[in-house]
């Protein structure tokens, strides 16, 4: 690990960085989220949630489904603050 | 002589703080937590550091000197501990009239203060309509802090000191000997000690009743957002007119109209917005449509030029009170071993002097033993949610 | 509100294989896809695909892609493009925003066949522009006619990366190395027979060690590695390409089904973590079913056909078919599928899938 | 890269030019096609610089699921340029960091004052 491997490329976290969390403890995705940021980004962790629950199996010898899903919050994709406002409204009227 | 063992029930910010005081006074600690670390309100919350939150004495006392506390951890850590100041919004004339009051208050304990009007505004909330936001309560001394990193912080410092963490450790029941506690039940086997610390948040309820120690302690949802990166539209943090509605609705709230508006903007720029809303259950964490829309369309009823400013993430916790405003702090009567420190109004400003606290209450001196905080009180105006 | 017999989530082949499956019923399905065109990953295929003729043997993605959705507007499914669901709330309320509107639908079923995404890999230098997933490379191509590079190293052996490699050439560029830590090719033989007949080095029980230039990919490291794939000291072999594409597997889609509250379990042969479903598709939440790639990621013609399972599985639900019927309905997509899953990785896939079911209580 | 305007496959190209902008230069391409199509076509590989690292990054995933393709376009910051369909006259611009949300809000701002 002498060369920088980035991790979670919308925060920009490497392996490293990673590595440190889960030798410090951190054992769920959440918890290496909630160290480093990885996965806090634009894309919310789509990109990089596989690669951080591998590094998480092979360092504690469990199973990757031990660490997948992970936690997984609305929304699905950014949503404006606008269309948010607008959705309870939407869904009193429906569509069309 | 062997330490004296505490089990520290609850891992949020008061838990792994106490954890780390104990541990480092000496005591031979293991922190119990039902899930995660920090996954509830701890973890659920914006980090808002408040000096005008509560103008009693005792509280006044927990702020400042965690203030410091948190001031001196900075020089070393990271822990993204600011005092930008913060602003309450004054909408209306009433509001002006509790602002004055509020600054007369805040003079008494030497906290400085400003009632800024008009353009004036723009100084501190850049991004707000001033057609709607008349004038803020403006106070330098208001911050914010890495909520994560910093429960994250007193864990590590616990760890360092001897302390033991266990997560997915559920306390499901007590041994006791008459009024004394002598191990506390988990699926991950029993855990002896000579004193056990209740500051499981929003379960600290439940833990109490385990223990015969009623602990009133009620629920609101708050639901939080964090948007993309952005400009500054916040300097330090903001909370809506509604403190202004008098200690009583703010702190206990009334049924299931939406509470206080507050939003702190991060370092990287991504504002992190938070309503809490109505009564509800210690362990309902559901997004409500009604309650993302409720936010969102607060948010850019006070700052419109976020209107198309993107929320990357949601997400709802349930955050404790009690319905007269005062917290739980103090040994049962029928559990004389056990120390409950929960339902303190914005734990997080003053978490580090409630785990000093805690650790004198320990050694048999506490200012905060108080009957008007005890654990066994009776709660005016108490909405029993889950009995 | 008005209220769809069913909510399909996503317009691939199985989304469109539920809508068209509700609406042959007699039901109103709502096909709801975040593209400007349903179809999903279908019109990027330009390969011929095998099966029987009922998956369209011998006939090439995109054409099966028109079929489809001429299929879907003779049933007259209603379908929402440029549509993209952010939130699923109780009582079937699906949550999306449509340009800059808000829309919201509410179903007394809900089919989600939301595809699958790409696995990343890490390396020093894989944010560098000129790295990117095949798929990406694919779309380029295949949907824009965009060569995005000339000379290209291929990470991995599965069917993407093979195909992948090979539509590269066919698009005009030049495919240096295909590379795969692997001791043996993971994709189907025929595809890799083909790449290798073009004289594509395919480099078994290799990895990428980086890939280097400045502001841009300019060349890239690779090295051998042993049987625990750890690098074999002294074995790294600089090749100059413009581009990397990795190609290293596809994970489920399941961020809706886990907002959904859907129960998951691990099968490796789909793609990692699914959301538990019976035979039928239906999750561990009553009325909300998966189909397709989302569900366990296989192949387009087993997700149409999947897709079709679920649509038969709501309108039944609805109470659109009878119980005869849809046992009737079931027993054909399922011999179907079951064609499918056969053969050397089909075989491995129905394992899995079986234990997906068991986990359902099946 | 280039254009493929003949494919073994999908034939001819007959799609209708259009000319977008780039960093205020013209660059040319097809109706129906991506931003992210017509710049690397163009040869254009960087589509913004990140925030912390400043380190350039182009197409990713290619199916907006990423955002590592995010750039400027018509002045709307965070805007996914593979899945954004090209229209003659947009202008598109390399992102550097969180975009210039920061100086539009300011200037959203500063107009009231």
């Amino acid at each position: 690990m002498d060369e920088e491997k980035i991790i979670c490329r919308c925060e920009e976290v490497t392996e490293k960085e990673i590595m440190q969390a889960i030798e410090g403890g951190a054992r769920s995705l959440d918890e290496v989220k909630k160290r480093t940021r990885a996965g806090m980004g634009y894309c919310q962790g789509k990109t990089c949630k596989k690669l951080i629950a591998r590094m998480l199996s092979s360092y504690t010898g469990e199973p990757m489904e031990k660490f997948l899903p992970g936690s997984i919050r609305m929304p699905v994709g950014p949503v404006s603050l606008s269309v948010l406002a607008a959705s309870e409204e939407a869904a009193k009227e429906g569509t069309k | 002589m062997a330490a004296e063992k505490a089990v520290v029930i609850g891992g949020g910010i008061i838990g792994n703080a106490c954890a780390a005081y104990l541990a480092e006074g000496g005591f031979s600690v293991a922190l119990l937590e039902r899930k995660e670390l920090a996954c509830a309100a701890s973890g659920g919350n914006v980090g808002q550091i408040s000096v005008i939150d509560r103008a009693e004495p005792w509280h006044m006392r927990l702020t400042l000197n965690s203030l410091k506390t948190y001031r001196e951890i900075s020089e070393k850590e990271d822990l993204e501990f600011s005092q930008d100041g913060g602003s309450i919004l004054i909408e209306n004339d009433d509001d002006f009239e509790q602002a004055e009051k509020l600054q007369e208050e805040m003079k008494t304990f030497d906290v400085p203060s400003e009632i800024l009007e008009g353009n004036d505004v723009l100084r501190y909330l850049p991004g707000a309509d001033l057609s709607l936001v008349k004038g803020i309560f403006y106070c330098p001394w208001e911050g914010s802090i890495n909520p994560l990193k910093t429960v994250m912080y007193f864990r590590d410092r616990a760890v360092r000191a001897g302390a033991e963490i266990r997560e997915y450790c559920p306390v499901e029941s007590f041994r006791k000997e008459g009024s004394v506690i002598r191990s506390a039940h988990t699926p991950e086997g029993d855990f002896e000690a000579d004193y056990f610390i209740n500051c499981a948040g929003s379960w600290a309820s439940r833990i109490g009743k385990m223990a015969g120690v009623p602990t009133r302690l009620s629920w609101r949802r708050g639901t939080a957002m964090i948007t993309q990166p952005i400009p500054v539209i916040a300097r330090g943090q903001m909370c809506g007119h509604a403190l202004f509605g008098g200690t009583s609705e703010v702190i206990g709230g009334n049924g299931s109209e939406l509470i206080s508006l507050g939003l702190v903007q991060t370092k990287d720029g991504g504002v992190l917005i938070a309503q809490a809303t109505k009564y509800t259950d210690a362990d309902d964490k559901d997004i409500t449509l009604s309650g993302v829309s409720g936010v969102a369309a607060g948010f850019i009823r006070h700052f419109p030029c976020c209107r198309d400013t993107e929320i990357l993430r949601m997400w709802s916790a349930v955050t404790p009170f009690s319905d007269d405003g005062n917290p739980f702090f103090g040994f049962g009567k029928n559990a004389v071993n056990l120390l409950t420190a929960a339902g303190f109004k914005g734990a997080f400003t003053t978490s580090p002097e409630i785990a000093r606290e805690t650790v004198r209450a320990l050694k048999g001196h506490s200012e905060l033993f108080d009957s008007k905080f005890s654990p066994d009180r009776e709660v005016r105006g108490y909405h029993a949610v889950c009995e | 509100m008005k209220e769809y017999d069913a909510i399909v989530i996503g317009g691939g082949p199985a989304g469109l294989g539920a809508a068209i499956e509700v609406a042959k019923a007699g039901g109103h399905p709502v096909l709801i896809d975040e593209n400007a065109r349903p179809g999903g990953q279908l019109f990027k295929q330009i390969h011929k695909f095998f099966g029987s003729r009922e998956h369209y043997a011998g006939t090439r993605g995109f054409a099966i892609g028109e079929k489809l959705l001429q299929e879907a507007e003779d049933e007259k499914v209603e379908v929402q493009l440029n549509t993209r669901v952010w939130g699923i709330f109780p009582d079937h309320i699906v949550t999306a925003v449509s340009g800059k509107e808000a829309v919201c639908f509410r179903g007394k079923t809900i089919i989600l066949a939301a595809g699958a995404s790409e696995n990343s890999l890490s390396f020093p230098g894989c944010t560098l522009p000129g790295v990117m997933m095949a798929g990406a490379a694919q779309t380029m191509m295949n949907l824009y006619r965009t060569l995005p590079g000339k000379e290209i190293l291929m990470i991995g052996s599965g069917n993407v990366g093979l195909i992948v490699a090979y539509q590269l050439m066919q698009a005009g560029a030049h495919v240096k190395m295909l590379i795969d830590a692997a001791a043996e090719t993971n994709g189907y033989e025929v595809h890799a027979a083909k790449i290798k007949r073009a004289g594509v080095p395919i480099r078994l029980g290799h990895t990428i060690v980086r890939a280097e230039g400045n502001g841009r990919v300019e060349s890239a490291v690779i090295c051998k590695v042993d049987a625990a794939f750890h690098p074999v000291p002294g074995t790294e072999e600089k090749i100059d390409v413009d581009t990397v594409c990795v190609a290293v597997g596809l994970s489920p889609r399941v961020e809706l089904s886990a907002l959904a509250g859907c129960r998951f379990t691990w099968a490796g042969a789909l793609g990692g973590q699914v959301p538990v479903h019976t035979s039928g598709m239906e999750t561990t939440v009553p009325g909300i079913y998966v189909a397709g790639d989302g569900a366990g990621t296989e192949e387009a013609s087993t997700a149409l056909d999947q897709g079709r399972m679920a649509g038969v599985s709501a309108a039944h639900r609805c109470g659109l078919l009878s119980d005869l019927r849809e046992a009737e309905e079931h027993r054909k997509i399922q011999e179907r599928l079951d064609m499918l899953r056969s053969g050397q990785f089909g075989e491995k896939r129905k394992s899995a899938e079986q234990a997906v079911w068991k986990a359902a209580g099946e | 890269m280039q254009y493929v305007s003949d494919h073994p496959i999908l034939g001819k190209g007959e799609a209708k030019e259009l000319t977008i902008f780039f960093d205020g230069k013209p660059v040319k391409g097809y109706e129906g096609q991506t931003v992210a199509a017509i710049l690397m076509e163009n040869g254009v590989r960087t589509f913004r610089y990140t925030a912390k690292r400043r380190e350039p990054r182009g197409l990713y995933c290619g199916i907006g699921q990423c955002t590592d393709c995010i750039m400027i376009i018509d002045g709307v910051p965070n805007t996914k340029a593979c899945m954004t369909f090209a229209k003659e006259g947009m202008r598109t611009e390399t992102q550097h960091g969180n975009g210039k949300t920061v100086d539009a809000g300011r200037e959203n701002a500063d107009e009231r004052v």
